[in-house]
């Protein structure tokens, strides 16, 4: 009887692979492709609205409000000659992947959602593909910057996944161009945020594009809020300037602090800094001799007839200037509007095919084509802060 | 050499903050041996505190101060009443994951409440930067790092030489003998949160205004940094918290400076385990041994 | 009479304290041996040091294994209790929440071997051995009359019974020394008598050397073949008990010395 | 009757009780009620589980406090990520899986040998420290791909591979605590000094049942990255050790059924909360606070459901 026992306990193992294998062969699906539009159109965010990139996330919701606000005011978006309004369903992914993962299975299948904004971070971003995919339900992201997120392993495209913001390296190789023929600076010391793929990438972006030295590398992490050690010693290397990828909360302090530690040379960002609080941590005696590049400029909204609406609108809204995470979110719904109005359809799968073929959009960032390989290819401009006010535009071609 | 002086002045600037947060650890451990987790976002509250009264009321730099200190210690009164006082009897462990809690309580209660973005603190203290001999040292960091040095001078008179003081001691060495010998454990327990969370309130406020940022999240990575500095120095220690947080600020200043910023962090704990393993209690600690 | 355990000149110091301090002993097969002394003596310290607890300043303890007195120094306690030392603590420390059955089998754990696959993935031998295990076990708690407790958590025993658990723990290491701090601390007279009984039957029946640190002068002078007297960190008498009962120097050192 | 014979009826028990879970999930599946997105909640509910059991067998049962558990997850993904991208195929996968936990040992052979050495707390803050190396050491490798962590991993993970993990680790776990092995640790939990006077090598004993941890932890890694088919440094942090930690507590440290029973609450607990926006980790850090303090030794304490007693409970009713 104890043998027995003992056999069945072994062979359990192997019992439960067995049935791993069958249940392979009988749980396959029979459902059809995408998810039908109703009579609203549903859209889902995956956002970072809690956890460590809650700040940009919360952002790019109040973009993203806005915008389906505004549509939804105006009726809704045409589809095939019928107005139907938008339902937003937001969501949090705890900046987490494992979170996200869930979020967008929920979205894609509890919720129905037709198409998906977000998330805000590129970890977050791809931990989401699997399950959007399956569902054949497409999303744009606002901001997930790295140049392999909308790519699958063998290189071709993933079909269901678009951003509305660069990839980190066409930011990058600009700001080494601007940096090199435009200031001049002939040492450059990198300073780049170590915890997301937004700064490393950008780094060995600019590295790789920069024509000039490269005196030193050094990193931070997010939450970090000391650099004097690093700014001290980039003192004696003799630099140039400063290439600082990163996000506003800790650039701004990087400013302040090299500002303070006598450190007057050209400080150079990214997009991630093109934030009116950048001016307000940094100070803005600070924020003087500061550049970054972006696609959205404060000051060529002026000229801009869809900036500057986007800009009213949402100090009348929020009562604050308008992060240009905001602007990529509001721009994101706006692209999907686009889609479904070319398409004349709010299925899922139409959605996506509408995304691939985006050309010359009017965006808030800039006009907006999207290219085979989905990222939005836009203008970028690098802005000038003096005394914290944005004193220049320069488009980099 | 002005760069190492320099680098020197950086180190300390960045200790005497993990050292004042790192005595708020130290007190509450030394007297309930719960790691406190949440005792990084009291320091949050009392930047938001700084951030509300300098903004809203005008009030000064030292008002803020002191009324920070005084929130922080009552919130800590009462996250101590709410939270670990039930738990007292309970194993240690248990009141770690509520003390977790109350962290990710206050933090996500926070970011709901005023939103997660990092926002500038008023600049009540205008800044001034002395140079001398091309070392350059800001008045504000001279205020911190006078400000945490009359601190700790104040909490380590306020152990040694008061009534209260006492009974700490007497609760940190046995809590039940000491209160057959008529040591109000709970007036002594409530009194030694407000004191470290009145700590932790005063480094929130000069932090805010020394770096001119805050958000709810800002006490996470700083809390973690004290909690190391405060094993290092051996916790339970008051001078040892001192010292951890010293040690600490000049070996991550330290490390960025020799260019591996990366591993800033990494460095960080490979001394700390360093430390522990030649010394287990830390090294002001107290190695007692089990009697047998 | 052979010499199982030997002592040389043992020094201990705590910082600038000296706890012990040129103590020697020497104990032989299956005799029963008790230390006594006043507080403070140092009797634990003693304890502590031949059971590798804590190491000595100086000194030399030497135990008898295969025909052959190999010394303890720099040994560590596991693996004194290894070559065959057992012992029990003052303030008793069961595994407070185990079965009395699992505080018995530890004790046995280098008396059988069970591979890690052979358990985790319950080969049939695992069985066997665990079977074979439990039944020495079981017998063992039966002379001790604990088999009814088998199954209780050890901190729901009463006080004397803990003791007794405790010393049927030792034993089942199959020791050769079994060294007992204090057994009767606590115990009422009735208790007491029970345990005098217990510690002669295991003398007799187990065939072991037995050190016994005790208080309960009635239980010394009743159990023990010859007296160590300790005081002040220093050995003051060694005889038999009628000897020791007659120590003018022992006397001293109890009644202190006025008397 | 010694007690293991009688063990028997329980443990058959058991297993049906497993198989009919997977057939259960199975048949969900099939009629779906059972979506990808709850089947994803119950895959990180089943990753949970054998990461928490790892971690509650060297806390609960070794009494070690490790806060370290995240940095031997993140080595188990990280191997399977790698390995998985260049060998495609479920050999790779397993493959990795071995490799992983390897790794893993070695790492909690060189973390362990000398930090077990201190107790409680400092343990602790040791291992936690110990588990951020590693993490920074993988936020700045090339072939791990730095902080934009590794995507497109091949998913080889499906659900009935990880519930038959979670199965294989808990029965190993469980198997180990009620052997000579167990009761050691559990000896060396009591009383540290009383295990040494019997014998036992506790350095020895306690690195085994934190090696054993580790390489489960890696086990949940690798099942983590090939069922997400993502994973990025950032996953492995500090926060991580401590929701596993969470997920010991609750459930009862020294209970495994306790550990079941908390991960399903609390993997529940978080996919409800999602439709709470951003107040819902405000609710999740309010539920952790309200259940500690009224169930403060955990849902379970160190009891286990027993099925032993579920039978004699039914039989008592029925007499």
């Amino acid at each position: 009887m104890r043998k027995s026992a003992i056999k069945k306990l072994m062979g359990f193992g192997t019992a439960m692979m067995v049935a791993g294998i069958l249940a392979g062969c009988s749980t396959a699906k029979t459902e059809s492709k995408g998810n039908a539009a109703g009579n609203t159109i549903k859209i889902g965010v995956n956002m970072e609205l809690s956890g460590a990139a809650a700040g940009y996330g919360n952002s790019q919701k109040q973009g993203i409000q806005l915008a389906v606000k505004e549509i939804n005011k105006k009726g809704g978006i045409n589809v095939n000659g019928k107005k139907k309004k938008i339902t937003l369903i937001i969501r949090d992914n705890k900046t987490s992947t494992s979170t996200s993962a869930s979020v967008a299975a929920q979205l894609v299948n509890k919720d129905k959602v037709n198409a998906i904004v977000g998330p805000a971070t590129t970890n977050a971003g791809t931990a989401q593909i699997p399950n959007i995919t399956k569902a054949a339900v497409p999303s744009v992201s606002p901001s997930a910057t790295d140049p392999n997120y909308t790519l699958q392993k063998s290189g071709k495209v993933q079909p269901y996944v678009f951003r509305a913001c660069y990839q980190n390296n066409f930011q990058g190789s600009t700001a080494a161009k601007f940096a090199y023929t435009n200031l001049k600076a002939k040492r450059v010391a990198i300073l780049a945020d170590n915890s997301s793929d937004y700064g490393t990438g950008l780094a060995k972006a600019f590295k790789k594009s920069y024509k000039g030295k490269i005196t030193a590398s050094q990193y931070f992490q997010e939450g970090d809020k000391d650099f004097n050690a690093i700014l001290t010693s980039f003192k004696n290397k003799k630099i140039d300037a400063i290439y600082a990828p990163g996000y506003y909360s800790e650039i701004g302090l990087i400013i302040k602090q090299a500002r303070q530690a006598g450190i007057n040379v050209p400080i150079i960002g990214s997009d991630g800094m093109a934030d009116p609080k950048l001016a307000q941590i940094a100070g803005s005696k600070s924020a003087t001799n500061v550049y970054y590049t972006t696609p959205f400029s404060t000051r060529v909204a002026n000229q801009n007839g869809t900036a500057k609406k986007f800009m009213t609108a949402f100090k009348n809204e929020y009562n604050e200037e308008a992060p240009t995470f905001s602007a990529l979110a509001y721009d994101s719904v706006n692209m999907i509007k686009e889609a479904i109005e070319n398409e004349k359809s709010a299925d899922s799968v139409k959605i996506a095919e509408g995304l691939a073929k985006i050309k010359n959009f009017d965006g808030v960032t800039g006009k907006i084509t999207i290219d085979s390989k989905h990222n939005a290819h836009k203008p970028i401009v690098v802005e000038t802060l003096t005394d914290g006010k944005v004193s220049a535009a320069t488009e980099i071609k | 050499m002005q760069i190492f002086f320099q680098q020197v002045i950086n180190g300390l600037s960045l200790g005497s903050i993990y050292a004042l947060l790192a005595l708020g650890y130290t007190m509450v451990y030394g007297i309930i041996k719960l790691i406190n987790f949440a005792h990084g976002d009291i320091y949050m509250l009392g930047a938001f505190w700084g951030y509300y009264v300098i903004n809203v009321w005008h009030f000064n730099f030292v008002l803020a101060l002191l009324s920070a200190m005084v929130v922080c210690g009552l919130s800590g009164v009462i996250i101590e009443y709410l939270a670990y006082r039930p738990l007292r009897h309970s194993p240690r462990i248990t009141a770690l994951i509520t003390a977790i809690g109350v962290s990710f309580f206050l933090e996500n209660g926070m970011s709901y409440l005023f939103g997660s973005n990092a926002r500038d603190f008023p600049q009540a203290v205008k800044q001034v930067n002395y140079n001398i001999g091309g070392v350059r040292i800001s008045n504000i960091q001279l205020e911190i790092l006078l400000t945490s040095c009359i601190l700790m001078l104040i909490l380590q008179l306020i152990i040694k030489r008061t009534k209260m003081g006492r009974a700490m001691r007497a609760v940190s060495v046995d809590n039940a003998a000491a209160e057959l010998v008529g040591v109000d454990l709970n007036r002594t327990i409530s009194f030694t949160f407000a004191l470290g969370s009145a700590m932790a309130g005063a480094a929130g406020v000069m932090i805010g205004l020394y770096y001119n940022s805050i958000d709810p999240l800002m006490g996470l990575t700083p809390g973690i940094k004290a909690f190391v500095a405060a094993v290092v120095g051996g916790i339970g220690s008051v001078p040892g918290a001192s010292l951890g947080g010293f040690l600490i600020g000049l070996l991550e200043t330290l490390v960025q400076s020799i260019g591996l910023s990366a591993y800033k962090d990494a460095v960080v704990y490979v001394v700390l385990i360093v430390i522990l393993l030649i010394r287990p209690m830390g090294i002001f600690g107290k190695n007692v041994k089990e009697k047998v | 009479m052979t010499t199982i355990l030997k002592v040389d000149k043992l020094v201990k110091k705590f910082g600038g304290l000296t706890a012990v301090s040129n103590v020697s002993m020497q104990l032989n097969e299956d005799e029963l041996v008790a230390l006594i002394g006043p507080n403070g003596a140092g009797k634990t310290t003693v304890f502590n040091l031949l059971t590798g607890v804590i190491s000595q300043s100086s000194g030399k303890i030497c135990f008898r294994e295969r025909e052959e007195m190999i010394s303890l120094n720099n040994k560590k306690a596991y693996q004194i209790a290894n070559m065959g030392c057992a012992r029990t603590f003052q303030n008793i420390r069961l595994f407070k929440n185990m079965t009395v059955l699992d505080n018995v089998l530890v004790a046995m754990t280098n008396q059988y071997k069970e591979g890690f696959f052979k358990s985790v993935l319950r080969f049939p031998s695992f069985y066997r051995t665990e079977d074979e295990i439990l039944k020495k076990a079981r017998a063992l708690l039966a002379i001790f009359d604990l088999d009814k407790d088998m199954y209780k958590l050890a901190s729901n025993l009463p006080y004397g019974i803990q003791r007794r658990l405790e010393i049927v723990r030792g034993l089942a290491m199959k020791p050769k020394i079994l060294f007992l701090d204090e057994p009767a601390a606590g115990m009422n007279p009735e208790e007491t008598a029970d345990l005098t009984r217990l510690i002669r039957k295991i003398q007799k029946e187990f065939h072991i050397t037995v050190l016994l640190i005790e208080h309960d002068m009635s239980l010394v002078m009743n159990l023990a073949e010859r007296i160590y007297v300790l005081d002040q960190g220093k050995m003051l008498a060694e005889g038999t008990p009628n000897e020791i009962q007659q120590d003018k120097a022992v006397i001293k050192a109890y009644l202190g010395e006025e008397g | 009757m010694i007690g293991l014979k009688a063990n028997f009826k329980y443990n058959i028990c058991w297993f049906i009780i497993m198989i009919t879970g997977f057939y259960l999930m199975n048949t969900l599946i099939m009629v779906g009620l059972v979506d990808s997105f709850i089947e994803n909640m119950f895959v990180m509910i089943w990753i949970n589980i054998i990461l928490a059991t790892g971690l509650n067998l060297i806390i609960g049962f070794a009494g070690q406090f490790s806060l370290g558990h995240a940095g031997f997850m993140a080595i188990g993904a990280y191997t399977t990520a790698i390995i998985t991208q260049k060998a495609v195929s479920i050999g790779g996968f397993y493959v990795s899986f071995i490799v992983g936990m390897i790794i893993a040992v070695i790492a909690a052979l060189l973390v362990g040998i000398p930090t077990l050495r201190l107790r409680g707390d400092y343990l602790a803050i040791a291992t936690m420290g110990a588990a951020e190396i590693i993490r920074i050491i993988i936020n700045n490798m090339k072939i791990t791909n730095g902080p934009a962590g590794m995507f497109n991993i091949p998913q080889f993970a499906t659900w009935p591979i990880v519930y038959v993990m979670m199965c294989i680790t808990t029965i190993v776990t469980v198997n180990f605590i009620n052997s000579r092995g167990g009761r050691v640790i559990k000896s060396v939990r009591e009383d540290e000094i009383a295990a040494e006077a019997m014998g036992i090598n506790t350095t020895k004993w306690k690195l085994a049942a934190f090696v054993l941890g580790a390489a489960t932890a890696a086990i949940a890694g690798s099942l983590h990255a090939s069922y997400l088919q993502t994973i990025a440094p950032n996953d492995f942090g500090i926060m991580e050790s401590i929701s596993i930690l969470i997920i010991v507590v609750l459930g009862g440290v020294g209970s495994v059924t306790g550990t079941f029973v908390a991960a399903v609450v609390l993997g529940v607990l978080d996919t409800v909360l999602q439709d709470f926006g951003t107040l819902r980790m405000v609710i999740y850090a309010a539920a952790l606070i309200l259940i500690m303090v009224f169930k403060p030794s955990g849902l379970l304490g160190t009891r286990e459901i027993s099925i032993r007693r579920l039978f004699s409970y039914i039989k008592r009713r029925s007499v």
